[in-house]
């Protein structure tokens, strides 16, 4: 079984605890999922989302803290921006927009990041299966 | 220190009767549970009819195998009261 | 724009932990180590029983010295568990902590993906590619020093601030204890006994300021405000403008008193809330402080009536601005009495409607027999909540501190003055925690508690010389019960202070119920995001004293952090602009929630410029560049684009 | 039944806290943030206190473990912090210098710390089920088992109690880390200071026989009910633990045990009407379909935000009823009958639940009062540390050098014992400052207020 590639920016003290807890717990995803970690869901830059599509990613998942982020409320606002003016970028590709995800994810969301990545991989794969 | 401090510690103390007694009770519970689960999922109240035991240790004890991967949990029943459980397939 | 990869030329070694075999039951990890060692710039590549043994660890040391190496990548668990012990053993060989770099493919490869090995090595090795990409373009960091001045501006003198002066003074800094009013002590001066120990405010507020004077590193000044302020933590620039008193010592007290007594110019008290009048030069108690009268110039009418008196006045005196150098800036600016609308409970419009602090203070005045413009006081109706949880109004919030204080009153009304009838018409009783207690008392000396609720308010009409209040019990299944009493009294509760100029000058973040803003409530309760502003006692919302005390002790603790070394370090993954690709549009500087930017002027024109005191490294500023000049060094644009490219297999 | 080590070299560090939950930490961390060497001594097997097992917290909803694990591993892995878990407090004495002298006695966890690596390889070995007190007994764990999956040291510990000394685990463990030859070791620390961070113990809800607790299966307490909300739920949903059931009636009961004088506890927990109204708020999110009323006298939402969050919570529909709870009768089914006194009707009435959580107030951590050698240590009247200076300097305790954070003064709130914590440490800092540059006779008198 070959799952569509994807990369998630976690963040340090938030949401890659997360993803650290659901190996704990043997929940599985699939092994394509990589996450990079940064400290803030909002200095992930539109270019990198661009850059891993390129590069053969085919989802990007952005695990954003909401509002337990350390450096304050406005991260919520700011990750938004980020999506949108990366989907303005992923349309002059000719990248469909589904393939970027933001949610997010608290430091023990587990199950939830393990639902939520799963739904996306299947998701992905589908509309990846209809375009081949 | 290699695989033998057991030993050490068995000299000093002893199991109590009513430790050993209490799990042997509840190995025994839990294997009148996965007997109820054998034939495939089924809902709280189905399992402790047709294993008799109580509900409330039929709570405990699956959910105890829940969190230790023996059993997981399906979809809710018609009536959207219970959960159906299943045992996990042994690998 | 990629990089080449291996244009470093450093010598990376990798190590990759078995973890028992919670990594190897799971990762090949011979194969992922014999894969590695071909990576450019790897030199070596070694597989590793528990890398966070005594013995790996020393291991790795002698590599690094022997080998050398400049850099190292540990492949293990989580970096949460153990990125500072490998940090320890890179600085132990030698390495600057941020030439090693920790990936995690245990608990995000290994576990994760138990169900499929093949794919978790797979995965475990593109993680480690990552890490040799990352590490390979990593630069050594060096923690930021900022000097930091070991001194203080507290604003505001009241309990908060003065105890917080005491405290700060005995912890070794300069403390400068700016007040507004021309006397120290805030609100609780204005209070007589307090709940729940019957201390008085002016035994507490004289205790503290004898504190104050015994200790020559704080510098009071009353009668004084900000006007400016510059700098960021550490270094703030600060102005004072000191208002004169007109009044200097040393005059005998004697000559005071007939300056008083001569002084044609009468005018309400606020001091009392209104309750008496005083003259246009003026002292509010006895032993209060400084104990220097002073002349209110906006009702003084220059008559020169009290200069016959009294040398020590001068009306000639001129304001002075003084100029402060602080490390931290301490916001006790404390609260207002919610002042009732004209009408609201016929305040303003029957004479026998009081507020709460208006009858503390009443207390504080009355002596034997309690009575109000003359007429002893047989009943008292206590209507809460006057000002606070108004459900449709602008203070959604309870005060907290206010129906305590007003069980506090009762009790006192009827054990020192013998009122016998005592009605509390209010919307729940919330004497949390010990306070109980002091409800429970009120109950049983017979204090008669009624419940409305926001719909149903109550009725205040003039009846005869009382006050008719009518109201729908909700403790008798909402039976409409009218009750007389010969005085009202509107349990009001706290509003912030108009500190407008303040706010305004230094850009004191303001929450939904307009007090002042923390950070969060839990993680930074007493900063706020302007690096070195700490705020305390009742600004931030309505408290008790002792919670009040505890906040401005707590705010001590932080800004003791800040300041006590003369120097703050700062964590080295701060925002770093490059000038040369900056054009400056000021996008950066708008995303940053700390004032972590400025602009400067340089010869080639305006860039963006990083006050590392502020900056916390979140990396907001950074995507938002149009020309990419900023970066965020320890997560540089360079690096994450080399990461996604190892990544991506 | 064990022999005990005695460790005969006598440690020093400035202070030491007794307790590791949230307030101890945080006054741990600004010590140690000013360069003071602190020792933290936790009873339990990790540090987080109450905190690190709540779900959300009120009045924000932020995630309690987002807040308390960057502070737990902040001070776990702090240079002038020592924590030592799984420790009592044996003999606390001063000598002629002020300075205090603490025995301690670190119990074994039959596990090498610093060799397990948290793979849970023994829990999965270890054949014993026993009630998981983490998960406040609604779920079984091992004998062999790591406390809680945040927990602060990540490491397994032997339940010798449970035991059946089967040796299994120690079979299973890769890098040999059990050990079963361990024995308690006594250790003496010196300090200049002590802060005392016991926090609070919760009131046992069976002792009011009248409510059915601990007797009908559905009815929980309202930590119960904390656990089954976390993302590490016992049940992975919310259940009723009689049967299985998903709950559609849920009813809570304040003032279980506070406000109280038939139970010996006159004052207000403080807590308990807003962690109620928060795990309806959560109840309402989890469970789409539930309806939750809360019984109350009166709804003590005073802190910043917290009223708010009760017009909130109405707001959703939440079903507040002002009445006292006199009675709760078990059906054949499970379903519980609530009986009550209605203040808006003024009638007794009647109502079903399929759960019913009783909102369990705190009470004071009475080991406080066992600390060993110290009778002098004031109470107050409600068995809490007493403060002395409550209005002006109110963590100080009777004692000099010893001081006090969080709920061992009075029940607080989270925001409250954090400040509390902020605060001590101002004064901590202080007093070892001036103990180092004075006798304790003049520290007496500049120290003001006594």
């Amino acid at each position: 079984m070959n799952t569509p590639k994807i990369l998630v920016f976690s963040t340090e003290k938030i949401s890659d605890p997360a993803l650290d807890f659901a190996g704990l717990m043997k929940l599985h995803y699939p092994a394509s999922v990589h996450a990079i970690v940064l400290p803030c869901s909002s200095s992930v830059r539109p270019e990198w989302i661009i850059h891993a599509f390129e590069s053969g990613f085919k989802g990007v998942y952005i695990a954003a803290d909401g509002s337990d982020c350390p450096y304050g409320e406005s991260c919520i606002a700011k990750t938004a921006k980020i999506v949108e003016r990366s989907h303005v970028l992923m349309k002059e590709k000719g990248i469909p927009t589904d393939r970027l995800r933001m949610a997010a994810v608290c430091s023990v969301c587990a199950e939830i990041f393990v639902k939520q990545i799963n739904i996306f991989a299947e998701e992905l794969n589908a509309s990846l299966k209809k375009e081949d | 220190m290699s695989g033998k401090t057991i030993d050490i510690i068995k000299q000093k103390i002893k199991v109590p009767d009513a430790l050993r007694q209490r799990h042997k009770e509840y190995l025994a519970l839990r294997k009148r549970i996965r007997e109820a689960l054998a034939d495939g999922e089924a809902t709280i109240p189905e399992i402790a009819a047709k294993s008799g035991v109580p509900a409330d240790q039929v709570v405990f004890i699956l959910m105890t195998m829940r969190k230790y991967n023996e059993v997981v949990a399906g979809e809710m029943n018609d009536d959207r009261e219970y959960y159906y459980y299943k045992l996990k397939a042994d690998e | 724009m990629t990089k080449e990869q291996g244009n470093t030329g450093k010598r990376i070694g990798v190590y990759i932990c078995r973890c028992g075999s919670n990594i190897s039951d799971y990762v090949d990890v011979d194969t992922v180590c014999s894969e590695v060692a071909k990576e450019k710039n790897v030199r070596l590549a070694r597989v590793m029983m528990f890398a966070c043994a005594d013995s790996a660890q020393k291991e790795i040391v002698a590599d690094i010295t022997n080998e050398p190496l400049d850099a190292i990548v540990v492949a293990s668990c989580s970096p949460k568990l153990h990125l500072h012990t490998f940090r320890a053993v890179a600085e132990r060989g030698g390495l600057n902590p941020f030439n090693y770099v920790q990936v995690n493919i245990r608990e995000q490869s290994s576990w994760a993906h138990s169900d499929n090995p093949p794919q978790a090595t797979e995965k475990a090795f593109n993680l480690i590619k990552a890490g040799i990409a990352r590490v390979d373009l990593a630069e050594p960091l060096m923690p930021v020093t900022i000097p930091a001045e070991n001194s203080v501006l507290i604003l505001g003198a009241g309990v908060a601030g003065m105890r917080s002066a005491i405290e700060l003074a005995d912890l070794g800094s300069q403390v400068f204890l700016v007040e507004r009013e021309f006397f120290v002590g805030g609100r609780v001066a204005q209070w007589g006994k307090m709940a729940t120990t019957d201390q008085t405010g002016e035994e507490i507020v004289t205790a503290l300021y004898n504190q104050i004077r015994t200790r020559k590193n704080i510098q009071v000044y009353t009668g004084a405000h900000i006007i400016s302020s510059k700098g960021s933590i550490g270094n703030f620039n600060l102005q004072i403008k000191v208002v004169p008193r007109y009044v200097k010592p040393p005059c005998d007290p004697q000559g005071f008193r007939k300056a008083i007594e001569a002084c044609p110019v009468i005018v309400d008290d606020e001091f009392n809330f209104g309750l008496t009048k005083r003259k246009a030069i003026f002292h509010n108690y006895k032993s209060e402080f400084p104990a220097l009268p002073v002349i209110d110039m906006a009702n003084c009418t220059r008559c020169g009536e009290c200069l016959k008196h009294c040398t020590g006045i001068n009306l000639d005196q001129k304001e002075e601005i003084i100029d402060i150098h602080a490390g931290t800036i301490f916001l006790a600016t404390g609260f207002n009495p919610y002042e009732p609308r004209p009408g609201e409970f016929g305040f303003g419009e029957l004479s026998n409607v009081i507020t709460l602090q208006q009858l503390k203070r009443l207390l504080e005045l009355s002596k034997g027999e309690f009575r109000f413009r003359e007429k002893k006081i047989e009943s008292i109706a206590f209507i809460y909540c006057v000002g606070s949880r108004q459900v449709d109004g602008d203070n959604k919030y309870c005060s907290r501190y206010c129906c305590t204080s007003a069980i506090h009153a009762a009790l006192q009304l009827k054990q020192e003055f013998n009122v016998p009838v005592i009605y509390h018409l209010n919307k729940g009783i919330r004497t949390y925690g010990k306070q109980e207690v002091l409800y429970a008392q009120s109950s049983a000396a017979g204090d008669v508690y009624l419940q409305f609720v926001e719909d149903e308010p109550l009725l205040v009409e003039i009846y005869g010389e009382q006050a008719k209040i009518t109201i729908n019990d909700l403790l008798t299944a909402g039976q409409e019960i009218t009750v007389t009493a010969d005085l009202v009294v509107l349990v009001t509760g706290m509003v912030p202070r108009d500190n407008i100029d303040l706010n305004r000058i230094l850009k004191v973040p303001i929450g939904k119920d307009k007090f002042y803003n923390e950070i969060h409530p839990k993680l930074r309760p007493v900063e706020t995001v302007i690096d070195g502003l700490v705020i305390s006692g009742c600004c931030q919302g309505p408290r008790n004293i002792h919670e009040s005390v505890s906040s401005s002790l707590a705010a001590v603790a932080k800004v003791y952090t800040f300041i006590n070394k003369g120097e703050i370090q700062l964590e080295p993954t701060l925002a770093i602009v490059n000038p040369d690709a900056c054009e400056w549009c000021g996008l950066c500087l708008a995303a940053c929630p700390f004032d972590a930017i400025q602009m400067v002027e340089t010869g080639k024109g305006k860039i963006a410029q990083i006050i590392e005191g502020n900056c916390k490294g979140c990396g907001m500023c950074t995507p938002v560049c149009p020309t990419e000049a900023i970066d965020l060094k320890g997560f540089t644009n360079m690096e994450i684009r080399s990461m996604i490219e190892a990544m991506s297999g | 039944m064990e022999d005990i080590l005695q460790d005969s070299s006598v440690k020093v560090a400035d202070s030491l806290v007794v307790g590791g939950g949230i307030a101890g930490l945080e006054a741990a961390l600004n010590l140690a943030n000013t360069g003071q060497q602190v020792v933290v001594v936790e009873k339990d097997l990790s540090v987080g206190g109450r905190m690190i097992h709540l779900s959300k917290v009120f009045p924000t909803l932020d995630c309690s473990a987002c807040i308390t694990t960057p502070k737990v591993s902040e001070a776990a892995r702090h240079p002038h912090i020592n924590i030592i878990t799984n420790c009592e407090l044996k003999q606390i004495s001063s000598d002629e210098n002020s300075y205090w002298h603490v025995r301690l006695q670190i119990n074994p966890r039959y596990v090498n710390e610093s060799l397990c690596t948290g793979c849970q390889d023994c829990e999965e070995a270890c054949p014993v089920v026993v009630r998981d007190e983490y998960q406040y007994n609604l779920v079984g764990r091992k004998a062999a088992f790591i406390p809680f999956s945040i927990a602060s040291p990540r490491v397994a510990a032997i339940d010798i109690d449970n035991c059946i000394l089967c040796g299994a685990c120690e079979k299973a463990c890769g890098p040999g880390a059990i050990d079963f030859s361990q024995e308690p070791v006594q250790t003496e620390w010196v300090v200049k200071s002590i802060i005392i961070a016991t926090g609070f113990k919760l009131f046992d809800s069976d002792k009011i026989i009248r409510y059915g607790s601990g007797k009908f299966k559905n009815v929980l307490t309202a930590m119960q009910m904390e656990r089954q909300l976390v993302p590490t739920r016992p049940f992975n949903t919310v259940l009723r633990p009689g049967d299985g059931k998903i709950p559609e009636k849920i009813a809570y009961v304040l003032c279980t045990g506070s406000r109280d004088e038939s139970v010996g506890n006159p004052i207000c927990s403080q807590i308990c009407c807003m962690y109620s109204i928060k795990q309806a708020q959560l109840l309402l999110g989890a469970l789409p379909m539930v309806d939750v009323t809360v019984y109350y006298l009166h709804i003590r939402a005073f802190g910043k935000g917290f009223d708010e969050f009760y017009q909130q919570a109405k707001m959703m529909d939440v079903n507040f009823i002002k009445g006292k709870v006199g009675r709760i009768r078990e059906l054949e089914n499970g379903d519980l009958v609530v009986r009550y006194e209605d203040i808006a009707s003024g009638q007794v009435m009647e109502a079903t639940y399929d759960l019913v959580v009783l909102s369990v107030g705190i009470l004071p951590n009475m080991d406080v009062e066992k600390i060993a050698g110290l009778e002098t240590l004031e109470l107050d009247p409600f068995k809490f540390l007493n403060q002395r200076h409550e209005m002006t300097n109110p963590f100080k305790t009777n004692l000099p050098g010893i001081f006090m954070a969080g709920t061992a003064s009075g029940p607080m709130d989270i925001p409250d014992s954090i400040l509390s914590a902020g605060a001590v440490s101002a004064l901590v800092n202080k007093y070892n400052k001036q103990l180092l540059e004075t006798t304790v006779n003049s520290l007496e008198i500049t120290s003001w207020n006594d």
